[in-house]
């Protein structure tokens, strides 16, 4: 059973991988990247009740709460232009292919 | 196939290995470069995690019911390795940053030539 | 009454991993980034979410399950609010969404 | 790949891929920190390095087979290393003879201590780990000297959070940044008897600082964890680890011998262990918040 949804979870793992690689933005690989987090939420959950030890959910928390800080980062990034204040910074011309 | 299989980390390691090595050589953008050397920094933590599993062992923490362990000295190594190497990256990065303020670009070819024309 | 929750477990899980697979196919397979992100959407709350369930009721009432309670609220909360800050990006950038054909005609690319 | 905003985002998968790929081996320790450090704090360093430097890269001039040989011959050594290895995964190897079972069977004899490799980490091989804290101090006081001095120009006070507009964003970051600086406690004090420690915890907080810093601006972020706060952190995380040595010194022991800092033996253990993983938390989390500050603070 938990082999089930692992394998599930490797296999979404893999298409989302390959969106990843293709995807003509940038915006789709931060979105494969987040997804991909997500699932490895998933995985480290189930690999640990696959091989008895289902004690160490903490790394699972640690990915849970820090995935959304490398989004939110390149929203600021792309919408301010900087990592640090915003004020009178131009947004850099970045190219989003 | 049984080996080929049981082989896979060693395998992962060195494609890893070459494929670092190659960035940090061949590319001429200094941000990359510094990608490839964590590239490699990871086939390096591979090197030493791969050997120090046991098959139907579990993770180094002794609990009751569980006799076999995975081997804990290699994890004590590479996981100081890893804080360490995000440190250096950071240095890295701002010798980059330095780098572009003061030749106005990151690229090595075109840092080379200024070089030569001064 | 063991028999039970497993049922109940076996189902969730696997309806979990039917919706991370769908949701996979969905961002592989739609044509451009506002309706993947759509796709993704599923991921999130049924897909991982019904898998983080199904396995707590494996776990029965322990720390584990409690963990697996924070992780599955933590999940709720954080990824909707990446989704949003992809998709402002995206659009404070011009990228357009692809809309549908009008009178022949590809409308926008 | 030319553009480097690409390069960034696939890093972070690549950095996934890896934290699941420890996990596979057991090495639950590492891939925490791995976990926090490459979804914290190097995609935020590399963003920060991008903004100062230009985001695309010029086409390769030429190619040249140099490297690809290079790397094709190093890759052909390994493998021939690799065949005099012993096999994957037997517990007969020679890297499971020499010391470590004696830190498996004797740990919770001498330390107390349920996790292997916290017990290894800081104290059978303390010295190790000290010389590590001092290249991340060292490390930290490198890029503060490269990088400050030159301040963006309009470094004024904003009153309002500087992604006022973004509301989602700010609402629920605030829900959940407590979350993450009680977590990174719990990794703390949890180290003993689960995955984590000074270092995982150290990292975790600057992340918490770091997006902080994100939603709410950099005067904010300077405002709860001021510079000069983290001048004296940095160095003293480091002198809390060098104390603990010659604390063992007066105590009539080695440096960094722990079994005299208590009567008990084992309470001695633990009462080092937890000072030591003080030290690296102190240094860890200062030094990577500062990094931070250094980055995303500098004028183009």
């Amino acid at each position: 059973m938990f082999t089930a949804g692992a394998i599930a979870l490797l296999v979404s793992i893999a298409l989302v991988l390959a969106r990843g690689c293709m995807g003509p933005t940038v915006f789709d690989r931060v979105l494969a990247g987040n997804t991909i987090g997500t699932f490895a939420v998933g995985l480290m959950a189930v690999y640990g009740f696959l091989t008895d030890r289902p004690e160490f959910l903490d790394i699972a928390i640690v990915y849970a709460l820090l995935n959304v800080l490398s989004t939110l980062a390149i929203l600021k990034f792309f919408r301010f232009g900087s990592l640090g204040d915003p004020e009178g910074a131009e947004p850099p011309r970045t190219e989003i292919h | 196939m049984g080996t080929a299989v049981a082989s896979f980390s060693h395998w992962a390691t060195v494609i890893l290995m070459m494929i670092g090595l190659y960035i940090v050589v061949a590319r001429g953008n200094l941000i990359k470069k510094l990608v490839g050397l964590g590239v490699f920094q990871t086939s390096v933590y591979l090197l030493y995690i791969g050997p120090g599993k046991i098959i139907g062992g579990s993770a180094p923490i002794i609990a009751e019911g569980i006799t076999k362990y995975s081997n804990p000295l290699p994890h004590v190594l590479i996981l100081t390795a890893i804080v360490v190497g995000v440190a250096t990256l950071a240095v890295g990065l701002a010798l980059v940053v330095r780098i572009n303020e003061a030749f106005g670009t990151i690229e090595e070819s075109e840092i080379l030539g200024r070089g030569e024309e001064a | 009454m063991a028999w039970i929750m497993d049922g109940v477990s076996w189902a969730l899980i696997a309806a979990g991993g039917f919706f991370c697979v769908v949701g996979a196919f969905g961002i592989i397979r739609m044509p451009d980034l506002y309706t993947r992100m759509h796709a993704s959407g599923v991921i999130d709350p049924f897909g991982v979410s019904l898998i983080l369930i199904g396995l707590m009721f494996q776990a029965g009432f322990t720390l584990v399950t409690a963990k697996l309670a924070v992780l599955v609220i933590v999940l709720l909360f954080t990824s909707p609010v990446a989704c949003h800050a992809l998709g402002r990006a995206a659009l404070h950038r011009g990228l357009k969404p692809k809309l549908a054909e009008k009178d022949g005609e590809p409308s926008n690319k | 790949m030319r553009n480097l905003f690409a390069v960034v985002a696939l890093g972070g998968v690549y950095s996934f891929c890896m934290a699941l790929a420890l996990l596979a081996l057991d090495a639950v320790d590492v891939s925490m920190t791995e976990a926090s450090v490459g979804a914290g704090v190097s995609t935020v360093l590399l963003l920060g390095t991008l903004y100062l430097t230009h985001s695309h890269e010029a086409p390769a001039l030429k190619f040249s087979a140099g490297p690809l040989v290079a790397a094709l011959a190093t890759g052909a050594l390994l493998l021939y290393g690799a065949w005099g290895l012993p096999p994957f995964g037997e517990a007969v190897a020679p890297i499971h003879q020499h010391v470590v079972p004696r830190y498996l069977n004797d740990v919770i004899a001498e330390t107390g201590v349920p996790n292997v490799v916290t017990a290894v980490l800081a104290s059978y091989r303390g010295y190790d780990t000290l010389g590590e804290t001092s290249v991340i101090f060292t490390a930290g006081i490198g890029v503060l000297i490269l990088l400050q001095g030159r301040l963006r120009e309009n470094d004024k006070e904003i009153l309002v959070g500087s992604m006022h507009q973004e509301t989602i964003p700010r609402v629920v970051i605030k829900l959940i940044l407590p979350f993450i600086l009680l977590f990174a406690l719990y990794v703390f004090y949890h180290g003993e008897s689960g995955p984590g420690g000074g270092f995982q915890a150290g990292v975790i907080l600057a992340a918490s600082v770091i997006l902080y810093g994100l939603i709410y601006g950099l005067s904010a972020a300077r405002r709860v964890a001021p510079m000069r706060l983290l001048e004296i952190l940095i160095p003293l995380g480091v002198f809390i680890y060098g104390a603990v040595g010659v604390a063992g010194l007066i105590f009539g022991g080695n440096y960094l011998d722990y079994f005299v800092l208590d009567k008990n033996a084992v309470h001695g253990q633990e009462r080092g262990i937890f000072w030591v993983e003080t030290g690296v938390f102190v240094t860890v989390a200062a030094t990577m918040t500062a990094i931070y500050y250094a980055f995303s603070g500098r004028g183009r």
